[in-house]
């Protein structure tokens, strides 16, 4: 028990940084397609990290379950809506960043 | 012992304050609009961290509802605003 | 428990941050942004405040209805400005548009 | 935002009605400060009331025990006033379905086709929930009208095809089955809404359901912003 609280705790810390990480990809990049790189892949990698350490710490498969059908659910919004802006932006003909 | 989901919490919420500067600044819409996909993701995160902190399942169920809900906002931006908007320029902004 | 006082503190910052942005902006499309964003934080709010009934129709109604609604409401006002302007050039410039059907760079 | 452009000049103009809006908006912040301040500091208010009859309701989560049986016009009138914002609505214009002139992304059909029946599973599960801890007709009703806003985002113009009568059925289940509970109570020797003991847990799981399906539609028709003309127009 105590074995897999303390795994738990480590995959949520492990989490954060991803979180951080979109956050400040979301400001600091140059041009929408890297803005949604950042926004869409770290977060859900933090939020995957996260759910994944609360379901090792939570007491019954129900709650297990539960937690990564909504981790499901976020990865299908994300990818569809990075997807969908992407696309538009390509065919607003947005130029992607380059290096000058 | 739960304060440190609070803590945890309290950090994705300092990240989500932080994303905001982007709807100000963002030079396309779509910036903007992105800002509120990573309030959805950040959003489920702490409602999450929150309902172990604060030992509420109900929270879970909130938690359910944002995830759910998460793609609504984009996609009709995607359709109705951004796509096909025929007074608009290159740069995105809906003149 | 101050943890939980800070967490508070920085969520109604936030919202009055976002609430104060909101009025004062002038682009509305940004306003509608800053107005989804604010509902989702108000969902955490609701939470605070022990009222998870109301987070949960505020997260239904906040994060997925209004805001499609507004950018919704937001094309349809365009639109309708738009014909506007399009009648407003058809008197003024009737030739202008006729001969080069330059609809869109009059907008 | 034809007028946004930054760099507008004259923004900054000193204006004396902005002035008076802004001191009448500081009485009112005052006035308010004041009722807050002489509120009755330590009172419980009507939660003890509400824990001392929550057996009789039949449900066991005070909300939803307040909203559907101790208060249950007042929620009767709510569901009569989102009709009526329908009607409103469809008798100010017709819907135009907007065909976008860019084709839907495949990938957005399939996320649709699979996130609308989860959305009226999870509404169909708050509704439920609502019997016991947080959700409810409003909530769920709340995630049924955001299905049929994807759908109608999507450009899958439900709204249109279902049959006119089916859908005013719809708008007018929730209204007509509290008004029909409300009046039965009546003609059996009861007050308006007083419902039978010992079985008001499943006449409010009923009025939920009903209601859920009509906020949910009304909703949606909200969204559309007016009567389902039938045909689709593209503009």
């Amino acid at each position: 028990m105590d074995i897999l609280h303390n795994a738990g705790m480590f995959f949520i810390i492990l989490g954060l940084p991803f979180f951080l990480s979109g956050t400040v990809g979301l400001l600091r990049f140059p041009d929408i397609f890297t803005r949604l790189h950042a926004l869409t892949k770290a977060d859900n990698v933090g939020l995957g990290l996260i759910i994944f350490g609360l379901a090792l710490q939570s007491d019954s498969w129900l709650m297990v379950a539960r937690l990564f059908l909504i981790w499901l659910l976020v990865l299908i919004a994300s990818s569809a809506s990075c997807h969908l802006v992407a696309r538009c932006a390509m065919q607003k003909k947005i130029q992607p960043w380059s290096r000058p | 012992m739960s304060r440190i989901y609070i803590f945890f919490a309290l950090i994705l919420l300092a990240a989500i304050a932080a994303g905001m500067v982007r709807i100000l600044r963002g030079p396309t819409a779509a910036d903007r609009m992105m800002v509120a996909q990573l309030f959805g993701t950040c959003g489920v995160a702490i409602l999450l961290l929150l309902a172990k902190g604060l030992d509420n399942m109900v929270l879970l169920d909130i938690a359910l509802v944002f995830s759910l809900l998460a793609a609504l906002a984009t996609m009709t931006f995607v359709r109705r605003t951004w796509q096909g908007n025929d007074g608009e320029g290159a740069d995105g902004y809906p003149s | 428990m101050t943890l939980i006082m800070l967490f508070d503190i920085l969520l109604v910052a936030t919202l009055l941050w976002l609430a104060w942005r909101l009025l004062a902006t002038e682009d509305i499309f940004k306003a509608v942004v800053l107005f989804i964003s604010f509902g989702l934080l108000m969902a955490l709010a609701w939470v605070r405040m022990r009222a998870p009934d109301v987070a949960l129709a505020e997260a239904a109604l906040g994060a997925g209805l209004t805001g499609p609604l507004f950018l919704s409401a937001l094309r349809r006002m365009e639109r309708i400005r738009k014909e506007e302007r399009r009648v407003d050039t058809d008197e003024d410039r009737d030739d202008d548009v006729k001969a080069g059907n330059k609809r869109k760079e009059t907008i | 935002m034809m007028m946004s452009k930054p760099g507008i000049s004259g923004r900054r103009r000193f204006d004396p009605f902005l002035l008076l809006i802004f001191l009448l908006v500081l009485l009112l912040t005052l006035i308010l400060a004041r009722a807050v301040c002489t509120l009755p500091m330590g009172g419980e208010g009507l939660a003890g009331e509400v824990a001392r009859f929550q057996q009789q309701s039949g449900v066991e989560s005070p909300v939803t025990a307040v909203l559907l049986n101790f208060r249950g016009y007042d929620t009767l009138l709510e569901v009569m006033v989102l009709l009526l914002a329908v009607i409103g609505v469809w008798s100010l214009a017709t819907a135009s379905f907007v065909k976008n002139s860019f084709a839907t992304s495949p990938v957005q059909i399939s996320v649709v086709r699979l996130l609308a029946p989860l959305m009226c599973l999870v509404a169909a599960y708050l509704v439920r929930q609502g019997t016991h801890l947080a959700g409810g007709a409003f909530q769920g009703g709340a995630v049924l009208g955001a299905a049929g806003v994807l759908l109608l985002v999507t450009e899958l113009p439900w709204l249109s095809v279902v049959p006119s009568l089916l859908l005013r059925i719809g708008l007018l289940l929730g209204p007509l089955c509290f008004l029909a509970v409300a009046i039965l109570c009546m003609f059996s020797g009861r007050q308006l809404l007083q419902y039978p003991s010992g079985e008001a847990g499943w006449i409010v799981l009923l009025i939920e359901s009903a209601c859920a399906v009509s906020i949910g539609l009304t909703l949606a028709s909200l969204f559309a912003g007016g009567r389902p003309g039938g045909d689709v127009s593209d503009d």
